[in-house]
């Protein structure tokens, strides 16, 4: 308060005496975290959903109880149980198998388990709802052309399935780039943290919490437009036929 | 595909059976199809028609009976169902030719990948039953970029890139419009006239009295009748028969819908 | 050697990140002191508050030095070094108050805020009970309500409180006593239970740089007066 | 775990009722301010259609706990103006902050559910409309809005469940609701089984509200 | 129902078009439809007898050309379109029914809102009009809960509840069921010897012959031939007609199909 615009830009200069380097440095830990859940929250998704979709009764019972707790928990909550609790079993697995060593788990990769958990109850809805568009038909029609089962998703569901796909991860990859800041509140020196440190010091709240602000609603508008361009590319081979020269 | 000619029956059904969950899809199926014969199954919407032939190759698995398909029961080892599919080609009501591939790839994808095919080979293979139902110049066409019945005739082609002894239709006319059905109709007649051993689920009866050996009539899960398409058109034995025939030839229902104004 | 210390990082002047982005203050100074004299080398890392104790015990690092006031129930889950200084609390009231003193009675109806999870919240929630009282995760946060006025009095430690009134604000002052929570001995370092070795050489590492005059001089860096004096209970003050 | 609960009860019973009336104040005044700016999105390509997706985007891409802060934190940096002008009061609480962040982000998600079913509503019944000469209020008021909630209703009832989720992080901005009792409860015994137990409060009432749904949507079965 | 009693001819078209984008969608039409006369208009798909009938109440604007409804042209001022509106009524294809309102409750709509009327009035003449075709029982349903013809019944009762002077039907029946085809058709026979002037888009050739004093045959947007009835159908003097009557006309249609295989 009381403090000029040149005030608020030295804040944030880069060097000792601002916050512009260590904000940057949030920003990476932001983004490294996202970008280190996203895949591993996509191929649990695919897991999930066939998991629900099982022969075998008991998984698709625990399938079914995976989606419904980590879509009904605070994501908070989530990250707060994971973080102290796979530290609890971490101990009692590495008790088991590495006798003396002691693993501890960061709270990136606490953070990474918990979010990808809450992303893939999300996502496998997302994969079910795309092989729905895809079909039954091509996999019936894969079957009786004799395909197995990997190939035929391999060669013929994979390639469509993007597709219909692309929107409902997109916006999950959105919802996870937002709930990264919830790792600020175990100390992982995100966005979120690295701002609160710096109004520790420079008692400057609105500056700095409009500031991250804005940087997150910059990375879910460039989202958006990767995004879009991704769902272009998937459906060239698909649009150029409806406008293609039959 | 792999080597062995056989020489029995094509199909046979016996005292197959079907449920899903508490419905009985399929009850006591009893059929044999000779080779080469011409089969057309009809009957009411949800009679079990689809059920039937999607049984031969195993799309869905009888659960009881005995169901060999060219001398081969599921049961026999572990590749059977595989070895069985080997030899039977199947056409859908929607194609499902996969949108992600052009005409040809969609029929050189099994023969490449299952049967490791030469891929120059299994082009020129494909050209050639591409050909065949006169589409070898939409060959680099993706299917979106067809008619109903071009796609169809591409199904139907790249079911014969497998080599098939036996085919089968789930109706292959019913999605299409009406002057694309002459074509792929076409297509299936020249395909009996060469031999191949065919079990078509369809309405069109003008086709199936041209081109059936036999009529199966179903109902309710059961086959009802089973004759020669002139004895089952002419002179249908059972009630249901005659209710549905009335149904499905146009003249009567016209005259009907006159009446009512 | 590398012994991993764990803190806070938002309580100064013992323990906060600084705009080029280092842990520094008066915890962090008497560690790194601990560690040249044991001759290991100190991995810091910060976490937060609330959840501290379990962190340490579920090994996500060796040491917890963090200006935690040493209490009985903190006992029961992890083992204190000696305390190695007495981290008293008082009041700070908003001036606009002109408050005298600050009892249980004249603070009645207030709104008193503190660190959730610390030894003041402790007291707020035992001995003031007709005041409304208000539990921040970070320090600084209460501060910041302090600053905007959402809170009447703060109770913390007096070291972290004269160093945020000393910053230029001057909402702000102290009233009333300073005093401890019962039972308490000081601020100590905070050890995993079967982790008795470390404590003793620790023990032994603070003993030798308190003798030879370290400990003072880190002291001096920060505060011009002692502070390992003990200072009255919270139950002779408010007691009944 | 049950003696946990039972030594705190007390405190149990007060997060829940926090959570649940901040969650059911949130979904429905944001409700109402979503209105206006959903119909805005689906209608207006001028200035109002431009201001409503800026309020969408904005509120939309910011994680909410950013949001919480810039209200709370970051508007109290401005208590003098805010109590110049009368504000203060909403500002100088940690609830009214919570319900206020929670009822402009709910209100962008929720304008988006109401543009969505606003634009899947048919052309056939514009026509109609038309064809029955019904005047533009009527046709707005007495068959596009029943229509477009209905539509969104499932939608809006996922929406109230993921903005139940969200209502947990006013814990970090002093409130004690569940998960804020929470907290406290966990700063006091430091047993993991409390959060645990926190857990079981928030299945209870995500089936509390799904079940609520299911009632209403079958009022709703001449959607069908 | 603003009170005037025209007496010139119901509709006049004189040489409207309508362009959408860069398709010519209505070209050059001349149509004069008299008081209490039956127009139906038949076509192939994609002709225009949509858009023909929409012109009529304003649901397309008409581009250039003079178009007058019971006297009004759409640029006689302001609430022109209003007042066009008020005169006509509209059965859809899919009845288009309010969902979330009860039989009667979308019948009085309009009426209570649009123009006034007290509930209590509008109500006994919703009852009159749903009795009128035999939908008295079903005022209290959903439309969800009655069938296709039930729904396009409360649909016209709907319609003859604003006292329309003319009554517009765009293919009434082809979203029904066969069993339902007949109820609607008779409600709507009913309606013509009443003396309404109607305007129907079907295919229903029963009718049209019965009822229709005219028949409108359109193709590529324009009129192409207008008879009565039975000059149209027995004697259609244009190529169009005739090659369409053939496939409308069922018994043909099934003999080309049969020529096919
Ligand atoms: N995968 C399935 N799961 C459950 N029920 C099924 C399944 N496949 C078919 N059925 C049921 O079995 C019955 C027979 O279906 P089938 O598809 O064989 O009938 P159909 O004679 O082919 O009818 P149609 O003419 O409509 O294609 C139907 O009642 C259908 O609902
Ligand atoms: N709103 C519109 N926008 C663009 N093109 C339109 C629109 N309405 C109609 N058309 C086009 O105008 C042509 C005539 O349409 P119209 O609906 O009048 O035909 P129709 O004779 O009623 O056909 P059908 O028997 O299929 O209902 C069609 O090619 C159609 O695509
Ligand atoms: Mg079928
Ligand atoms: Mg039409």
């Amino acid at each position: 308060m009381g403090h000029g615009t040149m005030e608020w830009l030295a804040l944030l200069s880069f060097g000792d005496k601002g916050w512009g380097d260590e904000l940057l440095r949030g920003l990476g830990v932001t983004l490294a975290l996202s970008l280190a859940t996203f895949p591993v929250a996509v191929v649990l998704s695919f897991l999930i959903h066939w998991a629900r979709v099982s022969r075998l009764g008991p998984i698709r019972v625990a399938a079914r109880a995976y989606t419904t707790v980590f879509k009904t928990l605070p994501e908070i909550l989530t990250l707060l149980i994971l973080y102290y609790q796979s530290q609890a079993l971490v101990d009692w697995v590495s008790a088991r198998l590495v006798p003396g060593g002691s693993l501890s788990v960061s709270p990136f990769i606490a953070g990474m388990i918990a979010l990808s958990l809450v992303i893939s109850a999300y996502g496998s809805e997302v994969v079910r709802a795309a092989l729905n568009a895809v079909g039954r038909g091509q996999t019936e029609a894969a079957k009786s052309l004799g395909l197995s089962r990997p190939r035929t998703f391999q060669k013929v569901i994979l390639p469509q399935l993007w597709r219909h796909a692309i929107p409902g991860f997109g916006n999950l990859w959105v919802i996870l780039l937002k709930d990264t800041s919830l790792v600020s509140i175990i100390a992982l020196s995100d966005l979120v943290h690295v701002a609160a440190l710096a109004i520790n010091t420079t008692r400057e709240p609105f500056l700095f919490y409009l500031l991250i602000g804005a940087i997150y609603i910059l990375l879910v508008v460039l989202s958006s437009h990767l995004q879009k361009a991704l769902e272009r590319r998937a459906s060239r081979g698909f649009t150029r036929l409806e406008t293609g020269d039959a | 595909m792999d080597g062995v000619t056989d020489t029995g029956p094509a199909v046979v059904f016996e005292r197959v059976n079907r449920h899903f969950g508490a419905y009985h899809a399929l009850r006591d199926i009893d059929l044999t199809v000779a080779r080469g014969e011409k089969i057309v199954v009809c009957g009411p919407s949800g009679s079990g028609k689809s059920t039937l032939i999607r049984c031969i190759n195993h799309l869905v698995a009888p659960q009881s009976g005995r169901l060999a398909v060219c001398g081969i029961a599921a049961r026999d080892g572990r590749d059977a169902v595989r070895r069985i599919r080997d030899r039977v080609g199947m056409c859908f009501q929607h194609f499902n030719l996969y949108p992600h591939l052009s005409v040809l790839d969609n029929c050189t994808l099994s023969p490449v990948h299952t049967y490791r095919v030469p891929r120059a080979k299994a082009r020129a293979t494909a050209l050639e039953y591409l050909a065949r139902v006169g589409m070898e110049d939409q060959a680099g066409k993706y299917p979106a970029q067809l008619s109903g019945g071009q796609q169809q005739r591409a199904a139907i082609a790249r079911s014969l890139c497998m080599k098939p002894q036996i085919m089968l239709f789930d109706e292959p006319t019913s999605a299409l419009d009406p002057e694309s059905v002459g074509e792929v109709l076409g297509v299936m007649a020249d395909l009996s006239q060469a031999g191949m051993t065919m079990i078509v689920v369809t309405h069109e009866m003008g086709f199936a009295r041209e081109v059936a050996d036999r009529i199966v009539f179903m109902d309710a899960g059961r086959i009802v009748e089973i004759a020669p398409p002139d004895d089952f058109f002419d002179n249908p034995q059972h009630e249901r028969s005659r209710r549905f025939l009335e149904r499905v030839a146009p003249q009567r229902a016209t005259a009907q819908a006159q009446e009512r104004t | 050697e590398t012994i991993r210390v764990g803190t806070e990082g938002a309580y100064a002047p013992f323990n906060s990140v600084s705009e080029s982005g280092e842990l520094v203050g008066f915890d962090i100074d008497i560690g790194n002191a601990i560690c040249a004299e044991m001759q290991v080398t100190c991995e810091w890392s910060t976490h937060e508050w609330g959840g501290i104790i379990p962190a340490l015990n579920s090994g996500k690092f060796d040491v917890l030095l963090a200006s935690m006031a040493i209490t009985p129930e903190r006992m029961e889950k992890v083992a204190f070094s000696d305390p190695y200084y007495f981290n008293t609390m008082r009041f700070a009231a908003l001036k606009d108050l002109g408050l005298e003193d600050a009892t249980p009675e004249t603070l009645e109806g207030m709104v008193l805020g503190t660190q959730a999870g610390g030894v003041a919240s402790k007291v707020l929630n035992q001995y003031f009970p007709d005041s409304e009282i208000k539990l921040y995760p970070k320090l600084g946060e209460a501060f910041l309500d302090m600053e905007s006025g959402r809170l009447d009095l703060v109770l913390e430690s007096k070291f972290a409180l004269a160093d945020w009134m000393n910053d230029g604000v001057d909402c702000c002052e102290f009233v009333g006593q300073d005093f401890l929570l019962d039972g308490t001995i000081g601020a100590g370092m905070a050890f995993r239970k079967e982790d008795a070795d470390l404590r003793d050489r620790v023990n032994e590492a603070l003993a030798t740089i308190i003798e030879n005059g370290t400990y003072d001089e880190i002291r001096q860096k920060y505060f011009e007066f002692d502070i390992r004096g003990k200072p009255i209970a919270v139950s002779e003050l408010f007691g009944d | 775990m049950l003696d946990l609960w039972l030594n705190y009860r007390g405190l149990w019973l007060e997060g829940l009722v926090t959570t649940a009336s901040l969650t059911g104040l949130a979904i429905v005044f944001g409700f109402f301010l979503a209105l206006p700016i959903g119909v805005l999105r689906a209608k207006s390509t001028g200035l109002g259609g431009w201001l409503a997706l800026g309020y969408v985007n904005v509120f939309r891409g910011m994680p909410l706990l950013v949001q919480l802060f810039l209200v709370y934190y970051g508007l109290g940096q401005f208590n003098s103006e805010l109590r110049a002008i009368g504000l203060w009061w909403i500002f100088r609480d940690a609830w009214y902050c919570g319900l206020l962040a929670l009822t402009l982000n709910t209100a962008a998600y929720q304008a988006e559910i109401i543009r969505g079913s606003l634009q899947t509503i048919p052309a056939s019944v514009y026509e109609t409309n038309a064809a029955l000469n019904l005047t533009r209020w009527t046709a707005f008021r007495r068959v596009l809005l029943p229509i477009a909630f209905a539509k969104a209703l499932p939608a809006i009832g996922n929406e109230f469940i993921l903005l139940l989720k969200a209502t947990s992080l006013v814990a970090i901005i002093t409130v004690f609701d569940l998960m804020g009792q929470a907290r406290y409860i966990f700063s006091e015994t430091l047993d993991l089984r409390v959060y645990y137990i926190a857990a079981v409060h928030y299945l209870l009432l995500v089936l509390a509200i799904e079940w609520a749904l299911r009632r209403i949507e079958r009022r709703f079965a001449w959607m069908a």
